[in-house]
């Protein structure tokens, strides 16, 4: 009963990791979600992410499910 | 299907821009974006790029299918570098067939400009003393234009 | 010196854009106009072209340098072809780079626009069943935009 | 004592000649020997032709001198 984490460049490199796994109670929300990764990695408190349930773009108060893989994107910088 | 890839291998524009050649298109439009030696008065040395694929490619692939829906006649074929690239080599290389030229013009700088804002791809710059992740824009779907 | 030529052989795209790429030059903006299987509701059977050199190859010279005038950090390279071309084949190659896209986009547009009204080139298309000079516009000298 | 004028694409074509000699005092100006050429080719009246004088763009009342080389231009149609 999990939810998968995925971070990206910046906040890959700063969370040390590109996968992290968290209980499927640790957040209802996408935003509560964000909150229990900072709590984890304070260092990420500043940025502001982008996000994405199961690889659609997702609102920051869209609800997470058991199951669900949610990416944190920082400001995208491709081109 | 249009032609969109995700590669850690060197750019052959000319693969790109035969993807979109048609007997009826006359004008071919091609944007190549070029790894630059210099980025806001910093020597770049080399840069890295990272691409979330699983949104990156259904992203790029929405961008030719807006081309082709918003432009009559136009097609799109777009392929992003990842990985490691050196001064001079190319990151992104977008063409757009389309029966006049105004028509390819308008369409590939549509692209460029939307794949910079809504494709999840980063890239970090290093220099001599240094890195950086450079941060763009905020991220989200993409929007057909009027 | 900017490279500009006129030519009876296919043009390659890659050589007109190497001839523009530089360590600084961030965007490569590459046109080519394409001979179609129509126009005007005709089937075309090919094309031909025909320059008069001691005019044309001024005029596009004067083309480029006015790119590298006009757009600071652009450079120019323009190639166009004369005799018979086959539907598919490129009749003409421009690309221009520089620091950033919006000028590489915007003076390659001018530069394809301007060579279609002011350098002294006709085409023939030549039809299952006859053949006709296009019309185009009066030329004249090159004036340098806004 | 003759000026040399060329001829492109349906001017050559209708005038059967890319060159074409006229003897100096055939014209004065670029259009007197526009109209010299009508004179003789009278297909070509229906055209307004752009003019050059030795590979110089010159206005229709352009003045023309022993040895000049006069290029008529129909318009032009590249790219």
């Amino acid at each position: 009963m999990t939810v998968q984490i995925r971070l990206f460049a910046m906040f890959r490199e700063t969370a040390g990791a590109d996968r992290l796994e968290a209980p499927a109670d640790a957040a209802d929300t996408v935003n509560e979600l964000w909150a229990w990764l900072v709590a984890r990695h304070p260092e990420l408190d500043r940025h502001v992410p982008a996000a994405a349930v199961n690889a659609q773009w997702a609102r920051m108060d869209a609800r997470v499910a058991d199951g669900d893989e949610v990416a944190f994107l920082p400001p995208v910088s491709g081109g | 299907m249009p032609m969109v890839e995700l590669t850690e291998s060197p750019i052959d524009p000319r693969v790109v821009e035969a993807a979109v050649a048609r007997p009826e298109a006359g004008a071919i439009c091609t944007f190549l974006g070029v790894v630059r030696n210099s980025n806001l008065g910093r020597d770049v040395g080399h840069l890295e790029y990272e691409a979330f694929p699983e949104m990156a490619m259904p992203s790029m692939v929405r961008i030719a299918e807006v081309v082709a829906e918003r432009w009559p006649g136009a097609r799109a074929a777009i392929v992003h570098r990842t990985g490691r690239l050196e001064i001079g080599e190319a990151s992104v290389v977008i063409a757009v067939s389309s029966p006049h030229r105004a028509e390819a013009f308008e369409a590939c700088r549509w692209a460029i400009d939307t794949l910079k804002t809504a494709v999840p791809i980063w890239k970090k710059e290093i220099w001599a003393d240094g890195e950086a992740w450079i941060e763009g824009v905020p991220a989200g779907p993409i929007e057909v234009p009027d």
